[in-house]
Order: structure tokens, then C-alpha cells, then sequence
């Protein structure tokens, strides 16, 4: 047993460090913090961040070199989150694509979609959005209704081959309101059973056909969006996974997003960091009062780092050869929940303070902090359905 | 012993509430967000044509001369409702200062103000120099004002307001510049103390009925839903989960509400107890909302964590309130502090 | 609105504390405390302190006269309630008869039952025991197995009329090891529909063919048993209600047990008190341990107030012409959970002497209340199906 | 990096594993709680003899000169099996101490001591002036006593016992009377304040181990229970309820156990941070243990809370341990201490 890092991965660790300290955006050096993501303003200059990124060769370091990747391991890219998030640079507003959408790229892509998706996605060139969810289908997704129809050589158009005609609406689709394209499944055949009959598409947001409506959220800003599809055509060669394939194709997806990569733990051990800092300012100026929260503080801490070793342990298995399985979610309830709780508490310890908006009339870091966190227990697989799947896959408690 | 309300209390209530469905619906309350003002003028002369805004008021006054039971219940109401009109300050923490209000001062006081309160022409906020920022203070005409230990009556034309937006769109923080004077001065020294703490029972009891009221419509809201929205081929209010979430959402907010009742009554008694029951109220008021909050947005899902579902317009107010006037563990550890003070 | 006694209820309380401060058993006055109830000893120390209790007529004080009570009303119940356990006056050994059967006695029994059952019930003479569940029998109540066959005129025995035979098993009969009666449902009607066709009998437990097996306890003592019938003969005039109503009979039973007359909130205020004074002692002791249990001591006590006021608001609305309904679900889940945080706050106050054993190798106080408290959320329907019934009934949800 | 136990230490633990489920049953356990002592020498010279008992002695001395890491796998599965014999006082607490005893008294002990440790002849108990009673002090050959913050070895010749039951019928306790003497330091002063902050955190995560394990077993009824116990017609655990408290209490116990794991590691190689993750781990594992005693007694319902059941044999333990060596908050308290005692 060992948590230490070797020599080369320190050394890649002060490269990302000093890299990191010369380029994030700061107040010091005038050119940050960049404008919220969730403004038209602030999604071009966080997509320009993934530029500056991405030519650096930063931007996926755990991808093969030829798709703009360093082919970092895993315990790169772990170190690598922690630099990033100790740097406090700017979230990443090609995530969707970078975490979600291209580990099944990777796997089910054909070799010319990944040379096709996968560097324009590096380079923030285009941005992604998901298409999981719709009214109807929420915690419930199997249940998608939107269509895709095969046609053959699409009238007047002079194209080769099939194409799709995709119809339906999708929501909450994270970065929807300003994305290039469109990850999502739509139901191929009509007639299969519920799981079967999905097929996984690549879509341009700005296809004929597709309309976009930005939802504001609880802080007022645009962070996800309804897509309408009317008769939207699509080549077949913008199918991921074959044709029937979709729900298979989109777990591997979705077990990305509950599981380990998209969740790096640096996240919350660097919110914890700045909770104990929180605390202490407060403990300063009133300790009674910051004192009552001090066992909240402890647990937020305590947890923030349960969930870093737990992912060095998972980290470990994988590295030995092993999966991660139903654990995702175990993780996935874990680090929702320490998160909020780390933000209440946060918002505990500002006390009357913690409602006041910013001189931009926008929630100051650790309010925008809880109402984000706020949303961890309810997207990528509501906390219910995760519970279900620790009952019945891990315990192997009887489905109901 | 009879813990109920009576019969004109109960129909007070009706009347508010009445009131409130036609003019206080959420597009009403998303309206008051975007204002200048964050409430409505109208709504607020409505609610002093009705008594609400001078139900504390004396009837020499103008007022309706009830008291904080009278009260209690029109502010649970007004939470549950979701009104946007700063009604605690005036009606539990301005009126009773100004009615204490000792010696010469205390009479010119009375007769310059609690006439044009119970007409609707006056609003009063209320400011502790601990607070970051005074809420209402923007469109109050009566300032209250604590500065080292003493309270003063401060007209607005007297002070100079730095709004500080808040998360919740009608509750409009200012930061507030003034000169304590002797003009000013309502109270100082050790009968300051007594006053400033009465003036905290009453937040923490009227803020605690709010608060009630708002956790009570997001459970009924989070109820509606969960029959109305069907997952997997059934409502999803037949889950278990949910069922078990809201049940104990519910639970909190029933066994905190006659904790409130209970504290406006000794406030009003003068019951030595006084405190300890404000102080109870408040902490078991400001967690029912809070988990009330919390339950209500995962029972919702992602529509819920929308700003165009009503929800959050109770949310917000919810989270803000819970921290108002001292939070749930502020309060708890007043009781435990109380109760240790009491020899057994 | 108005939360003070009449003078005449002052006196009533004037009263029943100088009779207490006389009469409870107490090491001062070396007739105390009395010996566990669950062993054969103490069983019979409390059953003479109950005739004790009923010379005095304070044994039942809200029944009518005639059958050993004062008449008393809702607000003297509680106010000898509350009088009771500030005397820390024994555990009533009656309990089961007095707070689950008598109730339903009074609704349902015919007059002759009345007079035979209930001044024996309230004078200890006879102690009952519940027979509810049954090993498949538990959250799901309605599954009864066990059986009442209807005979006319037993053979041989010379006794008039219609006879039933009982056969089965009932388990978890709090009191059962050492109990004179036993009530409880049969099904009368094998072939009726779960909630129908089963009926409230009255059985001795010396009738031949009953079997005890005591159940010991996790404090090793034998609070409750298992009782088997095999072909036990009852007349029938020990059903008590109709033939088949039984459900209905029960459920009026249930409530009582579930809401507002057993339990009293004096219960929960008193060991809340107990709990403030163990704070002020261990805080001498060790402010900063004690202290890091403030907050959790503080929510106990404003708990068990909240429980005592919800109480007041509930007999209010029912001496004004209500009911209780669900509410009474409220109640247990708000009264157990209250119970446990109050006893293992108190085990945390303890530390590392909570585990301990009197010299007596008894649980001391507050370890025998965490214990009794534990059983709480499970017995009187188990906390998950508290849920269900206010999620349902009060709050309209559907039902699975 | 490799956050993962070797394959000999796994064997070691199945090794042990094998044992328990043959020599740990609970009807072996209970015969252990009825018996004089709480637990079974011929267990315990079992344990000797496959390694357990000497695993942290040095080979030297006849051991397996093993270190914590490789430890607490093994009081982990202590926990699991329910082992009735207080192992974690000897191979976590006591016979590091007397490794690390410093000058001639430590040759002594170590040459008078260890080998009979290994031989699995002598058991050690450790006591706190701060206890209220000694765990394990009975059948123990040597004392380690802490009084006014020295350490003193005492052979159990020269102390007088008062035996304290309590509610794990394993766990005997006794207050222990004894007179310090120079014949019996061990350790005084500022390294002796050294020596039982170390010792301190050995217990933390020793103990910690043994309620992962507890807690570990403690799902697993549960959760057995649950599939095989019908209701309504069919499996109580398909109910989403059941479902929910069990995953949640899993969680918990998933999440604790690299937190005690690495305790082990950071405690072996002594670094800086070894007491944060020490008392990081023992509240973690507290809580995980308190929670799934909780769960799991809820899920059984009334058959768990029979002594013929045996639920409680591990419940009962994890109460015990839940509060021993410092509760969740002290170790959360402790904590925070020294999070801000850091300079940011």
C-alpha cells in the first residue's frame, strides 16, 4: 500500500502548477475572472480558455496524443484536477463533450468520428451539449419518445446514402443555450421494447429544424436549454454505436458522468480547503457564533476527503485491471451530497450575509456554490434512482 | 387551556388569504421581483384597507388594537401566500417599539407615525447594527435603528441607502448611513437592552411565522406535484421515497407550527418564558423551512431548479428567512443558555 | 387562546403531586425503586403498586366512576400525567389493558363486558397483554393466520351456547410473559377478503391449551413473549364487538396506541429535563465535550416541548368536537424519534460510561431508555409505515 | 500510488477469515459472553498460533514483524466476525509501545514481554486515568496505565480489579487499582506526551478497523434479512424504504473504510498528518457504525431487538466502540483543531 506519487508524476505535477500560474485567467493579471459561462459573453471567452488550453496540450491530457491529448493515466489526470482546481481556473465549458460524450467516443466511436469530433472538442472549437432527458422521460429515461426515422437518400438534397429525420424535444440540456452540437438518443424503432430500439446521434445545433429555448435556472442564468427537433436530418454517419444500440451505448455515457472521471475529487478537497479558511475568518470575528458550525465544518472536511481516497482506492482497482460497476453510485450519492453539505455550511457560517448578491447583481462564489450544489442530487440519475441501484446491484436487494 | 384560535381570528385569516389569491399570485410576486420597489404599493394599501397592516396598531390610532396572537396567524399566512411586502417589521417589530416607546419622545413618536401605518402610508424597517444590510429599507418611511446598544427612530429623509440585492427578488437589503442624535434616540442603556431583546422575541416568533407558512406551501406544492408527475408508468408521489421524504418534510413543519402560536402568545402575556418559547419557535421554524426547501426541490427534480416553476420564489424565501434574525443554531443555543440559567 | 389551567385544575394537580410525593415508591422512603417489570418479581411489585394506585382511584383517572376512575377530563389526563412522571413514579405494568384495550372496551364492549373487565383491569388485578402480531404478521398486520372456529356447545363440558376454538401464535406481546389476559385478532372467516373476517377476542392466559414462551429482550429481560393457542375454547362472550369486525374493533385500539392516550408528552419533557441536567453536570466536568453535544441537547428538549404543544393543540381540537385521524401518525414518528435523539444524546453526554452496567448488571437509566427507545420507530406500526399512512392520508398521495 | 492491499495481506485476512467462521460463530460468541472471562483462551492461543496475536511483533522476538497497514485488514475482520478477544489493546496499542520503549527499561520490557505476546501467553490492556474502567483488564498479564501523563507498565500481579459489566457481554471492564512506582514507568513527560498521542491514534484507527468490520456485518444482516423476510407478499426489500436506509448506511460504510486504511498506512510510516487521518478515520467509522446499527436494527424490526437473534451481538459492540477512544465529535473536533492549526 502507497499514496505517494512518483518522481515523474511530482515533476508533471509542478509542470501543471507552473503552467496553471502563468496562464489562468486572474484579477492580477486583468484577464479574469471570465464573465459567468452561462451569458453569450462568458461562453466565448470560457471557450477561448479551452484554446489556450488545448495549445498547450492541457485541455484532455488523458487523451492520445493524436486527438490532442499528453496520453497522461489516470493518476495524471487525478493530479492534474487537483492542480486545476487549487489554481481555481475556470470551469470547463467544453465538460459535456470532454467527460461525457468522448470516453464513448472512444469506445464505440468509428475511427473517422473520432478524428472527426474528437480535436474540434479539445479545442472548444465546438462545444457539446447532452440530450438525455425529456418532459417525460426524466428519472424515467427509458421512457424517450423522440423519434428518429430512417429515409433513403433525402429528397432534393443530392446526399449519398441514409439519413435519419430526427423529431422530438430534449431538455435540460446542460450548456444547451449556446453549444455547437448535441449528444442524445432518440428512439429508431418505435415497435422494440423500451430499453431497445434507441440509437445514439451526434447532431449541429445548427441544423435546419433544430430550435433552441434557454430555462434560466434558480440564479436567473441560462445553464441548460430545451432543443425542439422538427424534421431535423441527420446523416447516418452521425450515428454513435450501431443502429438499436443507443441505451447501451449511453450507460457506458451516463457511467462516466455518475462515476469517476467527470467527478474529480480535487473539486470538493478544495472547497473544503476554502470552508476551513471560511471558518476561520469567522471564528476570528465572532467564535461563539462560527463555533456552532464547527462539527458541520469537521464532517464537510472529513467527507471531502473520504471521497478522495475512496477514488485513489477505485483509482487503484482500475489501474489493477479492475471495473467500477455499481459503485458509480455510490460515488455519485457520496460526493453529491458532501458538496452540499460543504456549501451549507459554507452559507451556515455567512449567516445573514449568505443572501446578498454580488455588486454584479450575481451570486457571490459560495451562494453560486450552494445553488449549484443544489442540483447535484437531482441531475446525472436523481439520489432515488441511485439509492435503487445500491439496493439492488450492490446488496442485491429484489427489484420491487 | 384551549390552543386553538378563534372564531374572528380564524376568519381574519380567510380574508388575507382571500386577498391574497387574487392579488397575490405568483406572476403578482414574479412582478414585485422585477420592480424598482420589490413589492407593490397597491397590495400594500390593500392589505392596510383590510387591518393586516394595522392589526398591531391601538385603535386611538386607527388600528385594529389586536395583538401578536391576532398577528401570528396572518403571518403564516402572508409566508404562505408568498407576499412580497415587508409586513413583519411594521407590523411585530415597528408598532410595539413605537407603542413601548417611554417618556415625551415616546408620545410624538406615536402620534407622528402609528396614524399613517395603519392608514398604509408608512412602512418601518428595522435594523440591528450586526446585520450586513437592513432588509425593506428601500420604500420604509420609518427607519429603527440600533447603534451601540441604544435604538433610534430615523425618517428615511435622514438616511442614505446603499441597496444590497439579495436572492430573494422582493427582499431588497440596503446598507444605511446615519447620524444617531438625540432627535433620534427612542431608548439607551440597560432600558435599550430590554427593548432590543423584546424587539429579537418578536423577529424571531413573526419571521418564525413566516416561515411556517412558507415551508407549509412548498410541501403542499411538492405534494401537488408528486400527483400530478408520473416516472416509470405511475405517479411518482406512489414511491415510497417520495412519500417518505415528504412525510417527514410534513412533520417538521406541523410541530413547529404551534411552537410559533405558542411564542406569540407569551410575547403577548409577557410570560417570563418569553424568550425560551420565541427562541424555540424559531429554530424549529427556520429547519422545517430549510428541509422543507430542500425536500420540496427533490421532489420537483430539474423543473423545480428552474426560475420559471414557482418554486424557488418560496425557496428563497425560505433559505432567507431561516437565517434572518438569528438561525436555527443560533437560536438552540439561546434555549440550552436559558434553560442552563434556570436553576432545577 | 389560552395556555393556562383553571384554578380547579391547579388544585387537581396540587393534588395528585402531594399523593405521589406520599405514595411513590422511592429508596428515601425504602420502598424503591421497584424491581424490573420484566422479571416475575418486579412484575408483582408493580401490580400492587397499581392497587395502590387504584385505592386511591388515581390509577384511571379519566374513566367513569363506576369502574374505578374520577371522571376526570383530557386536560386532568395530562395533568396527572405530567405529575406522574415528574414523581418518576414506576412503569405501569397496566399499560396495555388500560391505554390499548380499555378504550376500545368502552367503545365497543357490551355492558356486562364493562363491569366484568374493567375494574380488574384498572386495579392490577387482572394485567393484560396485546396478541397483535404474528411472525408473518408484522408491518403487515392484516396477514393474521391464526384461527377462531366457531363450535356450538362444547362436548362434555356442559356450558351453554356458542363456543370458539382458538389455534396459532402470537408473538411480540409486550407484558405477555407474566400477563393475566390476553386480547387480540382471529380470523374468524377463513375465506373473507384480509382486512374482513377477523375478530377481537378476550383470552386468559391460564385457559388450557395456551403456551407462553418468554422473549428476551437486548437487555436480556423478557419484556415480551410468544403465545400459543392450540384448540383454546373461549365463549363467546369474550369477543369483544361484532363477529368479523375485528379490523375495525382493532384499528380503534391501534390509534389509541398510536396517538394521542399513551403517549403522553410528559414522558418526553420529564427525560428532557433530565437531559438538560446531565448537560449542567457533565459540562462542569468537561465543558468542551459536553459542549460538543449543546446543539443536539438543545434540539431534544425543544423537541419534546414542540411534541407537549402539538399535544395541547390536538386535545384542544378534540374538546372542541374533533378528531385525531391520521394526525396520529404524526404523533408516533415525532414521539419516537424525540425519544431516541433525547437518550442518545444522553449516551453521548456519558462518553465512554454509557456501556456501563449498574452494579446490578441492569442497564442504568439512561441506557435502559436508549434501549427502550430503540423499539420505538419499530413497534405500534413500524415508522416506514407511519410514512406511508401520512403521505397518503394526510398529504393525498397515491397509494403504490 | 497503489492504494490497495498486497496479496499476502489478503491471505492473512482470509486466513483469519477461515478461522472466525469456524471458531467464531455466534453461538461461539454468546458461549464467550456467558463465560468468566468474555472470551476464550483456546481462541486466543489460536489466533497465537496462526499469527494474529504477534503480528506487530518483531520477528526477534518470535513475531511476525508486520506492521499497522498489514494490521488492519485483520482487526477490520475482527470486527466483521464479532471475535469476542480484545485484540486491538495488544497488537495495536501495546505492543507498538513497548517496541518504541526508549532506554534499559524498554530493553527489559521488550525482552520480558514480547515473546510471550507472540506465544500468544500474555495479553495487553491499556488504561486512561480518563476512563471510567479499563477494557480487557481482566485476563490481561500486563497493564499499560496512564496517570498524570505518564506511562507505566504494570504486570497484572500488582494491580487489584473491580470488575464493571457492560452491555457487549465481551467487553469487560474493571476499574483498576494501582500505585505508580519508578519499577513501572515506561515513559514521563514530554515524551511520554509523545508516546500517548501515538498511542491515542493506534487506538483511533485500531478501533476504527474493528467498526468498519462491525458495521460491514451489520449491512450484511440486514440486508440478508431483507431479502428473506416477506410482507405485503413480498420481500421487505423491495420496498424503496428499505432500499434507501440500506444504501445510505452502505455508503457510509464504504466511505470509511479507505479513511481507516489509510490511517493505518500514515500511522505506519509515522507522517506528519497521521493523527488528522487518525481521528479523520474513528469518526468516520463511528458514525458508519452507529448508522448501519441504526439501519439494521430498524430493517429486522422486533426480531432484532431479541437477545435470541443475533443482531445485537454486533450492535451492541458497535455502540461501545462507536464511544471508545473519543466519540465521532471529539475526533471531528479534533479534527478542525488541527486543520486551523495549520497556516493556510
Amino acid at each position: 500500500m502507497d499514496l505517494r506519487f512518483t518522481s515523474e508524476q511530482e515533476r508533471f505535477r509542478a509542470e501543471v502548477r507552473d503552467w496553471l500560474e502563468a496562464h489562468v485567467p486572474s484579477a492580477s493579471r486583468g484577464t479574469g475572472p471570465l464573465p459567468s459561462l452561462d451569458t453569450a459573453e462568458g461562453f466565448e471567452a470560457h471557450r477561448a480558455w479551452e484554446r489556450v488550453m488545448y495549445d498547450a496540450r492541457w485541455s484532455v491530457v488523458s487523451w492520445p496524443e493524436e486527438f490532442g491529448g499528453r496520453g497522461a493515466g489516470l493518476l495524471e489526470w487525478i493530479i492534474f484536477e487537483e492542480e486545476y482546481y487549487r489554481a481555481r481556473a475556470p470551469t470547463r465549458v467544453g465538460q459535456n463533450g470532454i467527460f461525457l460524450l468522448a470516453p464513448t467516443v472512444f469506445e464505440f466511436g468509428t475511427p473517422e468520428q473520432k478524428a472527426r469530433y474528437l480535436p474540434a472538442m479539445a479545442s472548444g472549437e465546438e462545444i457539446w451539449c447532452q440530450g438525455w432527458s425529456e418532459p417525460d422521460a426524466g428519472s424515467d429515461l427509458a421512457a424517450i419518445r423522440s423519434r428518429a426515422t430512417l429515409t433513403t437518400g433525402a429528397p432534393g438534397a443530392g446526399t449519398e446514402g441514409d439519413r435519419w429525420v430526427l423529431n422530438g424535444q430534449k431538455t435540460w440540456c446542460s450548456r444547451g443555450a449556446f453549444a455547437d452540437w448535441i449528444f442524445g438518443l432518440f428512439r429508431s424503432d418505435p415497435d422494440a421494447e423500451r430499453h431497445r430500439g434507441l440509437t445514439y446521434f451526434l447532431v449541429p445545433m445548427d441544423s435546419p429544424g433544430v430550435t433552441v429555448r434557454p430555462i434560466a435556472q434558480l440564479d436567473g442564468e441560462t445553464g441548460f436549454a430545451e432543443v425542439f427537433f422538427e424534421d431535423v436530418e441527420v446523416p447516418a454517419g452521425q450515428v454513435l454505436g450501431g443502429v438499436g444500440e443507443g441505451w447501451k451505448v449511453a450507460m457506458a455515457t451516463a457511467g462516466s458522468e455518475r462515476g469517476l472521471s467527470l467527478r474529480s475529487p480535487a473539486r470538493y478537497t478544495e472547497a473544503a480547503a476554502r470552508l476551513v479558511e471560511l471558518y476561520r475568518r469567522q471564528a476570528e470575528a465572532d467564535p461563539g457564533r462560527a463555533g456552532r458550525h464547527a462539527d458541520d465544518v469537521a464532517r464537510a472536511v472529513i467527507d471531502a476527503e473520504a471521497y478522495r481516497l475512496q477514488t485513489y482506492w477505485t483509482v487503484t482497482r482500475v489501474l489493477d485491471g479492475g471495473g467500477v460497476g455499481p459503485e458509480a453510485s455510490m460515488n455519485k450519492l457520496f460526493w453529491s451530497e458532501t458538496d452540499l453539505a460543504i456549501q451549507s455550511t459554507a452559507l451556515a457560517l455567512l449567516g445573514e450575509e449568505a443572501e446578498m448578491l454580488g455588486d454584479d447583481s450575481r451570486p457571490p462564489p459560495w451562494l453560486d456554490g450552494f445553488l449549484f450544489a443544489l442540483a447535484g442530487p437531482i441531475y446525472a440519475g436523481t439520489n432515488e434512482i441511485q439509492r435503487n441501484v445500491v439496493a439492488e446491484r450492490v446488496l442485491g436487494l429484489p427489484r420491487a | 387551556m384551549h390552543f386553538a384560535f378563534d372564531e374572528d381570528q380564524l376568519e381574519f385569516r380567510a380574508q388575507l388569504r382571500a386577498l391574497a389569491e387574487k392579488q397575490c399570485t405568483p406572476a403578482d410576486i414574479r412582478e414585485a421581483w422585477a420592480s424598482p420597489l420589490g413589492w407593490s404599493r397597491p397590495r400594500w394599501a390593500a392589505l392596510a384597507e383590510m387591518g393586516v397592516v394595522g392589526i398591531t396598531v391601538s385603535e386611538e390610532f386607527g388600528g385594529m388594537g389586536l395583538g401578536l396572537v391576532d398577528a401570528v396567524l396572518l403571518l403564516e399566512e402572508a409566508g404562505r401566500a408568498g407576499l412580497p411586502e415587508p409586513l413583519v417589521e411594521t407590523i411585530a417589530l415597528g408598532v410595539p417599539v413605537l407603542a413601548d416607546a417611554p417618556g415625551q419622545q415616546g408620545s410624538v413618536l406615536r402620534s407622528r407615525w402609528l396614524s399613517a401605518v395603519a392608514d398604509g402610508g408608512v412602512r418601518i424597517a428595522v435594523g440591528m447594527s450586526s446585520m450586513p444590510a437592513v432588509p425593506g429599507a428601500e420604500g420604509a418611511e420609518l427607519l429603527l435603528l440600533e447603534r451601540d446598544g441604544e435604538l433610534h427612530a430615523v425618517p428615511a429623509a435622514a438616511v442614505a441607502l446603499t441597496p444590497r440585492p439579495a436572492l430573494d427578488g422582493s427582499r431588497r437589503l440596503a446598507q444605511v448611513d446615519w447620524e444617531p442624535s438625540p432627535s433620534t434616540l427612542v431608548v439607551s442603556g440597560f432600558e435599550a437592552e430590554e427593548v432590543l431583546a423584546a424587539l429579537g422575541d418578536r423577529a424571531a416568533m413573526g419571521v418564525g411565522a413566516v416561515l411556517v407558512g412558507v415551508a407549509d406551501r412548498l410541501v403542499a406544492m411538492a405534494a401537488q406535484y408528486a400527483k400530478d408527475r408520473s416516472q416509470f408508468g405511475k405517479p411518482i408521489g406512489s414511491f415510497q421515497a417520495v412519500k417518505h421524504h415528504l412525510a417527514d418534510a410534513l412533520v417538521r413543519v406541523e410541530f413547529a407550527r404551534p411552537m410559533v402560536y405558542r411564542a406569540a402568545l407569551s410575547l403577548s402575556e409577557g410570560d417570563r418564558d418569553a424568550s425560551l418559547h420565541a427562541s424555540m419557535a424559531k429554530a424549529m421554524a427556520s429547519d422545517a423551512a430549510t428541509l422543507a426547501a430542500r425536500t420540496a426541490l427533490q421532489v420537483h427534480g430539474a423543473i423545480g431548479y428552474t426560475w420559471e416553476h414557482d418554486l424557488h420564489l418560496w425557496m428563497k424565501r425560505a433559505w432567507a428567512l431561516a437565517a434572518a434574525w438569528g438561525d436555527a443554531a443560533t437560536h438552540r443555543a439561546r434555549v440550552l443558555e436559558i434553560l442552563l440559567a434556570k436553576r432545577p
